[in-house]
């Protein structure tokens, strides 16, 4: 565990009088360590080894773990054994059904984005490479927390045993679609699961969450809430406003940063993420901040737990970092080969979330690569029938979708007069 | 019935809904122990405890943020914010959240949140203490725009602005909190007590939203109005002997436009006068249905009367302000166009 | 001269500002070594070095708020709000600093700030990627608000927008980028090498801010339209067969009044075009405009052909775009009026 | 010096085990330690002893004190001596010029406060009690530094030696006013005195400051950028997007956060001052983060420098939290005894900052009682005399104003029509 403010001072020698002064100043414009053409670097990516980050007491003070932010919470080791303080009690049938919702949700991706590349869809975005963040906090809550995510939190979703079909009757905009044709794909929304309708306006869940956990408080509820944003969105002021809010009221929420490295074309250090680590940004509010192996399914199930304990014993909010890689594009709308080194995804360090738990599994006895190849494939079948299902109901192309006249309904609970004549000028 | 200013009306029907209904709850600037600059809240969080009506950081897209949060779990968030000069830091929380998030789920989750703010000049608060910002608000879809003119409207307005289950924007015309201003800025302050709308009830009742009221029938000119121009526009009426009908329109969005076409088209001239900014102010779409409805029966052109396109200047309030001088003046010209 | 599309025209007013004016800077999100996501900034960065083009952290808010410093230091930033469904966080710094600064400093303070942005529909970009906000900048004095139909008009008014000393509001509509689309969604995409004004001169010119572009002569109904809507707007004058004076605005504020009179004063008939949501939208001050400068000319109701009061729907597009046939109709109906 | 990172993990008995949880979740609502009527309780407030806390070299990285944030920076000890690392090097004739603007200011704030009383302007904001910081920091910069101050920080521009009957006209709307009219009392703006037009919007100056900043590092000048916002309007998105652009882009800005412990009616415990202090908040983003006694002309002097040395020198941006005290009532239009303990203001342990300058004078033997008296006297009579030639100008109530014909200008650099037509109608 690397706890850089233990290191030493290396720098003082360069300017220890007081008034030393640049003849010009220079504004310092920060870049990766690689772009498209270039070796991937990895080098700046500040790792602990599995096992090594303490774990401390779910009451501890917050201020007695600023180290937290700063190390990597592991414990799956390369050979997929779990180790250290963070082992969370979790038994195989939980794993297995864990193992199970990523396939399914990188095989859902894998259709769908197919699915656009056909014309049958506008947009789509994958997960591919996060899946263990969603699936494992899904497992790590209760069914009846409230969830404010992203639009790359899809994994939450089938986790909770959501219906696929619905998902691409969303995406395909389609009479199967909950939201009516209205929301872009991958904008899914269900109450009954606790999924808060994802916007498409970045950061504006954080501070969302924050008070549904204020209000969950208020009124002696015993759910709590969890929020999903990604590194580049902590630069938005929803995000200060979530940290505030959830530091003042001692809010039961977990406020996740999924730093996947990139935002569209700008990498990490565009948002902030050089000089500090994400999960950093909490010590400020005095919030507990853990920075979290977020491909090690284990990890995250055990933070989260932590997390939520805390929440739950009325002890307030808890920030946490996954640090992950966005192994595709940003979207189908993206060119990923544009703007970084083309093997940055297969060379990451911290490897693929599916591939490590399925080690974890093999290594406990409780798996093998051939059962782990027939769940793939069972897997593969489900979704493809699943989609023939969907299409069969329309696509965005084939434009069946719901009636028009629907598009005026929902403005308000009520349709004024505006709404009412204007519905007559359209003709429906 | 009991007599209140239009602060003690405002307090009162917060009071009634904290007390009705355990989902509702208050919270903002200032708005706790201290009950608030201008004293909306005051008492509230001695009568109902800390968890009904509570201070937050000076944050308004916070503020707004986590109202929705608290909206989406099932309560009813009456928040303020403390001048409407100071909405804007909440306006992609209010555009792109509050008003699109009952469409985007297709009902599945609401927004039934109040957002409270005092609007408007005259107290030189120069020009992040005066503005109208209700037009950018009336032009977001999903939004309801309500503006009460009295205590006692605004006391009923409110009440169904809170119990209503879609996001409503509620700007209160902080020259009328103590009394009925018309305008005339030397001539001594009024208080309500005089007036026939300071009688109002303890308890609860509503006044719908999207009912105009006629506050003055009149056969020469339609004015329509809110706020504190609805007084601006009756001391013009008396001050130039004109036999106007004044409107309320008391909420923007929904708007009574029946009771608007009905007006001028019985009239035949129509003035409208807001606070505001001219371009693009709320004057400029009430212009335009007049306008369309009203096109056969209109006999002159309709005219407004509203602020200067300028920020509302500090020394220069009066002459920024639109008093029932420029008011008459645009209703004498509307009848002899 | 050379034959450019919308994002080149708009990347080469860029450019050729980069290497005139040393304190021209342009920044936003995606725009850097991307070149942006609609590569509005394409090699820029690469050309001009890092420091005179790069990328920011996603914070709209942030980004204006730098780009006002900056300008006050005495730069002139042109930064990109990547849609402009995403402008709104950056509100405040624009409505009560940007808009305010050069009067509440008496002129000591200016911000020669220009922030580019994509709006409108026809990509199927849903609620969050289709708006149109113009009308919420032009009730906020002080802005001006600047919206190009062509390449060639781009260009020029991007080039007089980055060169004014005031805060300017530059939207591009998305859908022109490529392409002149006239709104029919089922037609072949045309590109603009096809359309003279995608004749574009290489170096610099300017296209003044507030003067509109008469882009068809007629006699008998006057289209105001801007963006995209310009070319639904020849579109159905075509289609209809009518014989339509067809107004590009170009720029909104500073609006060219004159023309727009002069045109309505000639035809008695005039029909309102935009793509954003109707009410208190930007045609509602150009009828309220109209009736008053025209009233005795006119001979029928204006008519606004706008987006409906609803959140831009995704699957419905289409039904929601007010295309050719929405405007043809209300030019029939308004000739017949 | 107190660091809370080490105090022990006091709570860790409570809840060891992992899923311990409320039967009912509470929501925790900060409440003041002293209410009107209750006996005043600074003890939450964490003090260091004068000369405690370390200074790191100039270049030290940003991650090698945290403590800083936890500690407080103070210079002068309760009789007047200058101790510990933090001593600036400060000639005499300095301090006495600091005392000199220190008292200006007070006298001046007194005389308008007043004046506001009896109706001759709309409203007022006393800095009282605050003085050290916006003199000291004045006197620490160059003046060729471009300052983005809040609404409190007028000695500022007494300091930089601003005309008082001109600020003295902006307060009376009155022909001296180089504002003309057109904005409240007290948002002075002075661009020959590289003083940035005050808002009356909170906290939109501290981005603008950063951006500032970044223009004069982009153009290789070697000028600085200052900013200052009270504790309450840190909870706005502003503060949030300066603390991240100046991280990511390392510019050369000083952000100062004056913790005068109150907002209006909302102690500092509402913006979330009790979790973490304020300089805190600095860490998350890679900031140094100094804490300092804000009533200690010298203490201030001292982190100004050093962080102006560092900015000098590319080394980026500070954070500075001053602790200090409103001693009066937040602005003309406030009671603070409704709100507040009525003796706080005399109890805060900090001391007056005019106090403890003439003290260290006095006990570096360049001062005495009598020559501070007559000092005061002396800057009474100027300030009385400035305003008697202040209100021959005009004061709000006597209405002698610029022409209202210039109400439409400036609000573009040329009138379009509508302004021209407007001023028309009008009859201007
Ligand atoms: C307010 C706002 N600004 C900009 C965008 C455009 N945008 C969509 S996704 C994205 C990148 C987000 O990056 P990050 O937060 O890291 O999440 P990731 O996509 O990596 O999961 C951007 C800039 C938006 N949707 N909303
Ligand atoms: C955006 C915005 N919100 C609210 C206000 C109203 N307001 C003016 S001063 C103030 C308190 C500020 O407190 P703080 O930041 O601690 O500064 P202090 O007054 O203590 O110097 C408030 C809420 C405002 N001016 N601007
Ligand atoms: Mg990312
Ligand atoms: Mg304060």
């Amino acid at each position: 565990m690397l706890d850089s403010r233990h290191r030493a001072n290396h720098a003082d020698h360069a300017l220890a009088a007081q008034d030393v002064r640049a003849a010009v100043l220079e504004l310092r414009i920060p870049e990766p360590a690689a772009r498209a053409g270039q070796p991937v670097d990895f080098s700046k990516l500040k790792l602990s080894a599995p096992g090594a980050v303490r774990r401390p007491a779910v009451a501890a003070v917050a201020d007695s773990m600023h180290d937290l932010a700063y190390g990597l919470i592991r414990v799956l080791d390369d050979n997929g054994a779990a180790i250290g303080p963070w082992v969370p009690e979790l038994p195989s049938a939980a794993l297995a059904a864990g193992l199970r919702s990523m396939l399914r949700t990188r095989a859902f991706d894998d259709r769908m984005y197919r699915a656009q590349r056909q014309g049958k869809a506008s947009f789509y975005v994958k997960c591919t490479g996060e899946e263990a963040i969603a699936v494992s906090q899904a497992l790590a809550l209760e069914n009846t927390d409230m969830l404010f995510p992203s639009y790359r939190q899809q994994g939450l979703l089938i986790a909770r045993g959501y219906p696929i079909l619905k998902m691409m009757g969303q995406v395909y905009s389609n009479t199967l679609d909950p939201l009516k044709g209205r929301q872009m794909p991958v904008m899914y929304s269900s109450r009954e699961h606790g999924f808060f309708s994802v916007s498409g306006n970045l950061g504006t869940q954080f501070i969302q969450a924050v008070g549904w956990a204020m209000a969950s408080a208020l009124s002696g509820d015993s759910r709590i809430a969890a929020s999903w944003i990604g590194e580049g969105t902590t630069a938005e002021g929803d995000f200060h406003y979530a940290l505030t809010f959830a530091s003042v009221y001692r809010a039961p929420v977990i406020l996740n940063v999924v730093n996947n490295q990139w935002a569209i074309s700008s990498f990490q250090g565009i948002a902030g993420g050089e000089a500090a680590p994400f999960a950093a940004r909490g010590i400020g509010y005095g919030l507990p901040a853990l920075r979290v192996d977020g491909n090690d399914f284990l990890a995250v199930y055990a933070v989260t737990r932590w997390a939520a304990a805390r929440a739950r014993a009325n002890l307030g909010a808890t920030l946490i970092e996954h640090v992950t890689y966005r192994s595709e594009g940003h979207s189908t709308s993206d060119d990923p080969s544009r703007y970084r080194a083309a093997d940055e995804a297969s060379k990451w360090p911290l490897g693929d979330p599916i591939e490590r738990l399925k080690r974890h599994l093999i290594a406990r006895g409780e798996w093998s690569e051939a059962r782990h190849e027939a769940l793939q494939n069972e897997v593969k079948q489900e979704i493809r029938a699943l989609q023939r299902e969907a299409e069969a109901s329309g696509t965005l192309e084939a434009n069946t979708t719901h009636s028009p006249k629907t598009m005026f309904e929902d403005v308000y609970k009520d349709m004024d007069w505006r709404l009412q004549r204007q519905r007559q000028e359209a003709g429906f | 019935m009991t007599t209140m200013s239009m602060i003690q009306a405002v307090n009162s029907a917060m009071a009634v809904m904290l007390s009705r209904d355990p989902k509702v709850v208050v919270f903002g600037e200032d708005v706790g122990y201290f009950g608030g600059v201008f004293r909306a809240t005051e008492g509230l969080q001695k009568t109902f405890g800390k968890n009904r009506c509570f201070d937050t950081p000076i944050s308004e897209g916070g503020i707004v943020g986590a109202a929705i949060g608290m909206g989406a779990y099932g309560m009813r968030p009456v928040v303020e914010i403390q001048f409407a000069d100071y909405i804007y830091p909440a306006f992609d929380q209010l555009a792109s959240e509050a008003a699109r998030i009952r469409y985007r789920s297709a009902g599945e989750f609401t927004v039934p949140i109040t957002v409270r703010s005092p609007y408007g000049g005259g107290i030189f608060g120069g020009q992040t203490h005066s503005q109208s910002p209700e037009g950018l608000f009336t032009h977001v879809v999903g939004l309801k725009v309500v503006i009460p003119s009295t205590p006692y409207d605004a006391k009923g307005l409110l009440i169904s602005s809170i119990e209503d289950d879609d996001p409503v924007i509620f700007l209160e015309p902080k020259r009328l909190y103590s009394g009925p201003f018309e305008g005339h800025s030397d001539g001594a302050v009024k208080s309500w007590s005089t007036h026939p709308a300071s009688e109002v009830p303890e308890g609860h009742y509503r006044v719908p939203l999207g009912q105009a009221a006629v506050v003055r029938e009149g056969a020469e000119v339609t004015v329509l109005a809110y706020g504190t121009m609805v007084h601006v526009a009756l001391a013009a009426t008396r001050d130039s002997g004109m036999d106007a009908e004044v409107i309320d329109l008391r909420s923007l969005i929904p708007l009574d436009v029946d009771t608007i076409v009905k007006s001028v088209s019985k009239t035949g001239r129509c003035v409208i006068v807001h606070e505001a900014t001219r371009t693009s102010g709320f004057g400029a779409e009430l212009a335009a249905i007049v306008q369309k409805h009203c096109f056969f029966d209109l006999e002159a052109p309709i005219e407004r009367v509203t602020g200067w396109d300028t920020p509302y200047p500090h020394a220069f309030e009066w002459q920024y302000f639109p008093g029932p001088a420029r008011v008459a003046e645009a209703m004498r010209q509307v009848a002899a166009g």
